[in-house]
């Protein structure tokens, strides 16, 4: 067994477990800290695919700034620990449905999608993946700038104090 | 320069017989991690920490620590010694398993961050040289905001609670105009890869065409460890101690560490990035014998230690409690002999950066020593509309002047130096509203 | 005086005050989201509360919505103990009051049982009143900038103001032979003459070398733009709020008031020195500060004329007769000087033993604290911090 | 002053502030230090410092007036007369230090000439690891008063102690000889000295 192989079992074990760590736990601040346990595992398989740079965006973007912002919002909340309810939601026979519709979607597209494998590793992902950003998928790129701009917008028109 | 015996050779050698060849990359990663941790991190932890309180206390001309080993250097090992003796408190409501890991996630990236540095010229000097170094540094740096509230939060403490809202707020607004800052020299070089960063500064060290980008990354980096003008979080007056109010021992101890490993690493970084790493100042582009880069280097560091030396003996004099100067001395004479040694066989580039590193470290003690705290909303200002702003102008600049040619990066710091000019020459004799009353 | 005040009742019955630092005041009724207010305590054991002062504190986020002080942690009933004591006896007691000045604290119950016994004091025991209490200024005042520094998280400026203030225990432990229960200023003068020969080289060395000192340290501080930035607007007290609210001190004279017991009810050897009486018409935070520091630059005024003097006075008797074992007749009297932190007064009655029959302390200190919940709300808990270190509080001194 | 410049001159004030202040440590970094490595150095005492009250049994006179004097009560003295004279001598001192406040009231009380039997001393370090070691009897009392120097030589202070004295009287009784008052004006009447000293007990 090669190091890779181990290493993308132990990651693949530890995506799932935290993923359902995530979704069980009752205490709110424990399942964002799953989550990123989770982050770090996706992180760790962009490494075993070599792409190094996808790998150290996951981890500044998903696991240093957006579940601090999660954190930040669930230790202002008052019940962290969720309290008597079941940890289902009521809906959850329709959300069910819908996850597995996915599910059934996504692996419909992994079974019948033709994959380039390649032995070889691009030469520089980082390069690659900066000009396909500006180049092909620019239009793309820009539109999700645009939405984040929107939406910083927003936040800022809702947390503005009227009176200060 | 490459050992002869390198460490992939022990581990491949000693995996072999048990067929477990493939996993030696790994075992090399942990291995290097190991070593970083316990022969670099540690011992210059120690020292800084002791160097800190040494420098605090000339500036408010005390002695700081005298009693343990020579001019008390080994103050900071009784210190952890005690630490560790100390009764391990868990608060009555707190979350046990978030209260015992948060140390960890401060601290555990503080090291980590070390991978990607090039502490040297060649490969031997860098755990993994990451294409994408920069974006890793910034990657790791940023967990430690997790650590740090998710401390403030399982404390069940109003006061770490405070601390930790405050600090996560602070981290998440001045990673902007630091990464801002950090954007200058990999444009400048062409690479996100720190090596490659250093190797492109042999001429001129990024520095000079990005001062205002080295002054914003300062700043920021302050901010981002909570360092004295913007030590918010662990505000002592105000929060008690902020988020780390309930820690007692050695998880306090770890806090402790990280904080003292990141304003290393900061120091460090600003080395790297914009005072040419291993490169000597005007002697960059001349080829040079490593005879004569040892010597340089031995003179440097020969002023750094007998500096403090001098100073040290200046206010103690001969008393008593000096009476094991000599192994002072003792142990002057073996750093110098090691770095003499450490010339001739290579190492020369790694002792230069880090002395100026150890500069950069005493820049922050000065700071330490002189300035009073900012409040958190000025904090807040300070960053968002002075040096974000700033940021961007500099990196707009720079960015132009590497898509056309232009030189406005240049000339933008240019203006920058003919300003701080101007601050020193003439606005220094200004007296001020404030300075004399009635 | 101005006796008006801007003080109005709103009809939840909070009690607001109209500054200009109150006017920005945020409540949580703001938001339209229902948000909590968090309750924390400042103290007794803050690292920035000046002692054992208990904040009841409400805070919406970082601003403070609510300040409530709560004291009595070092209370020990020094007026009843008082009761029990001889007049001379009792004077070693109020060492223990104001400890940061406790010259000031002599010299008040010294003052008072004087005033109610007739006593004269005689005029050299006057002159080495002045200048213990002067040189007690200058160190208790030293302390509360030092740590005002530290209270803004600045470390050096504390340990040069306490350099400075050492040298001063140091005279001061020549004079009377301890540092900070001095017991020096008696009930009908003073312990013993001032010392010769050493002393008076040290006392004139330091006169000469504090001013430069001083400015250097307050460079560190009022200098520098983030000190200002921390201080100027900060924790602003209308004149009219100071004088309705009793306070005195550096308190009333930072919101423009010039009053100082020196001046409007002089006693001692006062009314023949020349200082000013230092004030600034802003009542901020930094207007408290820069009081206390322009005050340590006239106490050093008063001392170079003191060291003049003591070269015109002769030394000679320096306790009155009959002051170890006075006994007034029946009576009250008050009196009060002017310690580092206001007016300090000591109300006296006697029934004609030779023990008070009543003593009230009339700490300066107490009366300061309590006009900070009506200029601690609005702010933040930072600048809470600054406020209560601006206010300067001794709690020997509060809680008595 | 428009806003362009109110910012220029703002960051001005806050550069050259700031680099005002480095400036101030930075000279304070080269000059002497103020401190004392205490244990190793030992502070100097001036003459007038009032450490821990030490006691010479055989000069006192027990008269009470420190007893009375004191504020708070930490002397316990008690004596008796010798036998068939107008002296007295101690038979128990205590001092609880643990109270004591070292305001020097029971020195200034004391009466005996030319040294007085109860002085504060230059001692000044009280820790102790048991409460009880803080009741100070005779035996460490003399030692603390011998820890200070004293300007008159020994024979001279001890040449008029009590029991001295009522020795001579004891011997001029046994001449036959009406006991004179001569040896007893060296030692002021206890009487009158209490009254002086205030009277705390009564």
């Amino acid at each position: 067994m090669s190091a890779h192989q181990l290493a993308f079992l132990v990651l693949g074990v530890l995506i799932l477990v935290s993923a359902l760590m995530v979704v069980t736990v009752r205490n709110l601040v424990h399942a964002a800290l799953f989550l990123i346990l989770c982050f770090a595992g996706v992180a760790g398989l962009y490494v075993l695919l070599q792409a190094e740079f996808l790998a150290v965006a996951q981890v500044l973007i998903y696991i240093g700034a957006i579940t601090v912002l999660i954190l930040f919002g669930i230790m202002l909340t008052r019940k962290i620990t969720g309290g008597a309810q079941p940890p289902l939601a009521s809906h959850w026979k329709a959300a069910g449905a819908g996850a597995g519709a996915f599910l059934l979607l996504l692996l419909y597209v992994a079974m019948t999608g033709q994959w380039q494998v390649s032995d070889q590793p691009p030469m520089d992902s980082t390069t690659t993946l900066g000009l396909a950003l500006v180049t092909r998928y620019v239009l793309p790129f820009e539109l999700a700038s645009v939405v984040l701009l929107a939406a910083l917008v927003g936040a800022v028109l809702l947390a503005r104090d009227e009176t200060r | 320069m490459n050992l002869p015996i390198t460490l992939t050779g022990i581990v491949e050698g000693a995996l072999a017989p048990l067929g477990l060849q493939g996993l030696t990359p790994l075992v090399v990663y942990l291995l290097d991690a190991l070593i970083i941790l316990l022969l670099l991190i540690m011992p210059v932890v120690t020292i800084l920490i002791w160097l800190l309180r040494k420098m605090l206390g000339f500036i408010q001309r005390r002695l700081g620590p005298m009693r343990v080993g020579p001019f008390g250097v080994l103050q900071t090992i009784a210190d952890a010694v005690k630490l560790f003796h100390k009764e391990d408190l868990f608060p009555a409501n707190a979350d046990r398993v978030v209260f015992a890991l948060a140390p960890f996630l401060v601290f555990v990236p503080a090291v980590l961050v070390y991978v990607v540095i090039p502490f040297g010229q060649g490969d031997g000097f860098v755990t993994k040289d990451l294409s994408v170094g920069l974006v890793y540094l910034t990657a790791v740096t940023s967990i430690s905001a997790i650590g740090i509230i998710t401390a403030g939060w399982s404390s069940d403490n109003k006061w770490s609670l405070l601390g930790g809202l405050r600090s996560a707020a602070q981290l998440v607004s001045y990673e902007l105009p630091m990464t801002l800052a950090l954007l200058g020299p990999p444009l400048m070089a062409g690479t996100l890869s720190l090596s490659g960063i250093v190797a492109a500064q042999q001429s001129v060290w990024f520095v000079v065409p990005q001062a205002l980008g080295f002054l914003i990354y300062f700043i920021a980096a302050l901010a981002e460890i909570a360092h004295l003008p913007f030590d918010l979080p662990e505000a002592e007056s105000e929060l008690v101690a902020g988020y780390n109010v309930e820690y007692s021992g050695m998880r306090f101890g770890l806090f402790f560490l990280g904080e003292f490993a990141n304003s290393f690493t900061i120091c460090l970084v600003a080395t790297v990035l914009f005072l040419g790493g291993w490169h000597l100042p005007f002697l960059g582009g001349l080829p040079l014998t490593s005879w004569q880069t040892g010597l340089a280097t031995v003179a440097t560091m020969a002023l750094l230690g007998g500096g403090i030396w001098y100073l040290n003996w200046r206010r103690a004099g001969w008393t008593s409690a000096t009476r094991w100067h000599w192994l002072g001395y003792v142990s002057a004479a073996i750093l110098a002999a090691i770095v003499l040694v450490a010339g001739l066989v290579g190492f020369i580039s790694v002792v230069i950066t880090l002395v100026k590193t150890s500069l950069l470290v005493f820049v922050l003690m000065w700071l330490r020593g002189t300035l009073p705290r900012v409040r958190v909303d000025q904090l807040m200002s300070f960053g968002w509309k002075a040096l974000v702003p700033l940021g961007l102008v500099n990196f707009l600049a720079l960015a132009f002047q590497a898509a056309t040619g232009i030189p406005t990066g240049w000339v933008l710091n240019l203006l920058f130096f003919v300003f701080v000019g101007w601050l020193l020459l003439f606005a220094w004799r200004k007296r001020w509203a404030y300075s004399a009353v009635s | 005086m101005a006796t008006e005040t801007k003080q109005t009742s709103e009809p939840d019955g909070v009690l607001r005050l109209g500054g200009p630092g109150l006017a920005a005041e945020p409540t949580g009724d703001i938001h339209e989201i229902e948000t909590d207010h968090l309750e924390v305590s400042m103290g007794p054991q803050h690292p920035s509360t000046h002692g054992v002062l208990r904040l009841k504190v409400k805070l919406d986020g970082e601003w403070v919505t609510e300040v409530q002080p709560e004291i009595g942690y070092l209370h020990r009933g020094v007026e009843k103990i008082a009761e029990n004591r001889t007049y001379f006896q009792f004077l070693t007691i109020t060492d223990r009051l104001d400890y940061v000045a406790a010259m000031a604290c002599n010299a008040a119950y010294a003052v008072a049982v004087e005033k109610l016994a007739g006593l004269t004091v005689p005029p050299r025991a006057e002159l080495c009143r002045v200048i213990v209490q002067e040189l007690d200024r200058i160190a208790s005042h030293l302390v509360s900038v030092g740590t005002y520094g530290l209270d803004l998280g600045a470390t050096s400026p504390f340990i040069y103001a306490f350099r400075d203030r050492e040298t001063i225990l140091d005279l001061l432990e020549m004079v009377c032979g301890a540092r900070l229960t001095y017991s020096y200023i008696r009930v009908g003068g003073v312990a013993r003459d001032l010392p010769e020969g050493e002393w008076r080289t040290r006392f004139r060395q330091f006169l000469d070398e504090f001013p430069p000192m001083l400015d250097e340290q307050d460079t560190l501080l009022s200098e520098n733009e983030i000190f200002l930035l921390r201080t100027r607007g900060v924790g602003v007290l209308p004149p009219e709020v100071a004088v309705n609210y009793g306070t005195s001190g550096p308190v009333l004279r930072g919101s423009g008031v010039a009053y100082d017991v020196r001046r409007s009810k002089p006693y001692g050897l006062y009314p023949q020195l020349d200082f000013n009486v230092v004030t600034r018409p802003t009542g901020d935070c930094l207007a408290r500060y820069q009081v206390r520091v322009e005050e340590m630059r006239q106490s050093v005024k008063i001392l170079r004329q003191c060291d003049q003097l003591l070269d015109e006075i002769p030394p000679g008797e320096v306790l009155a007769k009959g002051a170890r074992g006075v006994k007034p007749a029946a009576g009250e009297a008050y009196a009060s000087v002017e310690s580092p932190r206001g007016e300090m007064g000591v109300y006296l009655i006697s029934d004609g033993s030779n023990k008070p029959y009543r003593l009230k302390w009339r700490s300066p200190s107490f009366v300061n604290l309590s006009v900070l919940s009506a200029i601690g709300r609005g702010w933040k808990v930072a600048d809470l911090v600054a406020i209560i270190g601006s206010i300067d509080p001794v709690f020997g001194d509060v809680d008595r | 002053m428009g806003l362009f410049g109110r910012l220029v001159d703002d960051l001005v004030n806050t550069f050259v502030s700031i680099l005002k202040g480095h400036q101030v440590t930075w000279r304070n970094l080269w000059r002497e230090r103020v401190t004392l490595q205490y244990p190793n150095e030992r502070p100097k005492l001036p003459e007038r410092y009032r450490g821990l009250p030490g006691l010479h049994p055989e000069l006192c006179i027990v008269c009470g007036a420190c007893a009375k004097a004191c504020p708070v009560q930490v002397i316990n003295i008690q004596g008796r007369k010798i036998a068939g004279t107008r002296h007295r001598e101690l038979v128990r001192y205590q001092l609880e230090a643990g109270r004591c406040m070292f305001c020097g009231l029971c020195e200034e009380a004391c009466p005996t000439k030319p040294v007085k039997a109860i002085r504060l001393s230059n001692t000044f370090e009280l820790a102790v690891a048991d409460k009880s070691a803080l009741v100070l009897e005779i035996p460490q009392l003399l030692e603390i008063w011998k820890s200070k120097p004293v300007e008159v030589p020994e024979e001279q202070y001890l040449a008029a102690t009590p029991k001295k004295l009522a020795a001579q009287e004891l011997a001029k009784q046994a001449e036959g000889e009406k006991p004179k008052a001569e040896g007893a004006e060296a030692a002021p009447r206890p009487k009158r000295v209490a009254a002086e000293g205030g009277p705390a007990g009564g």
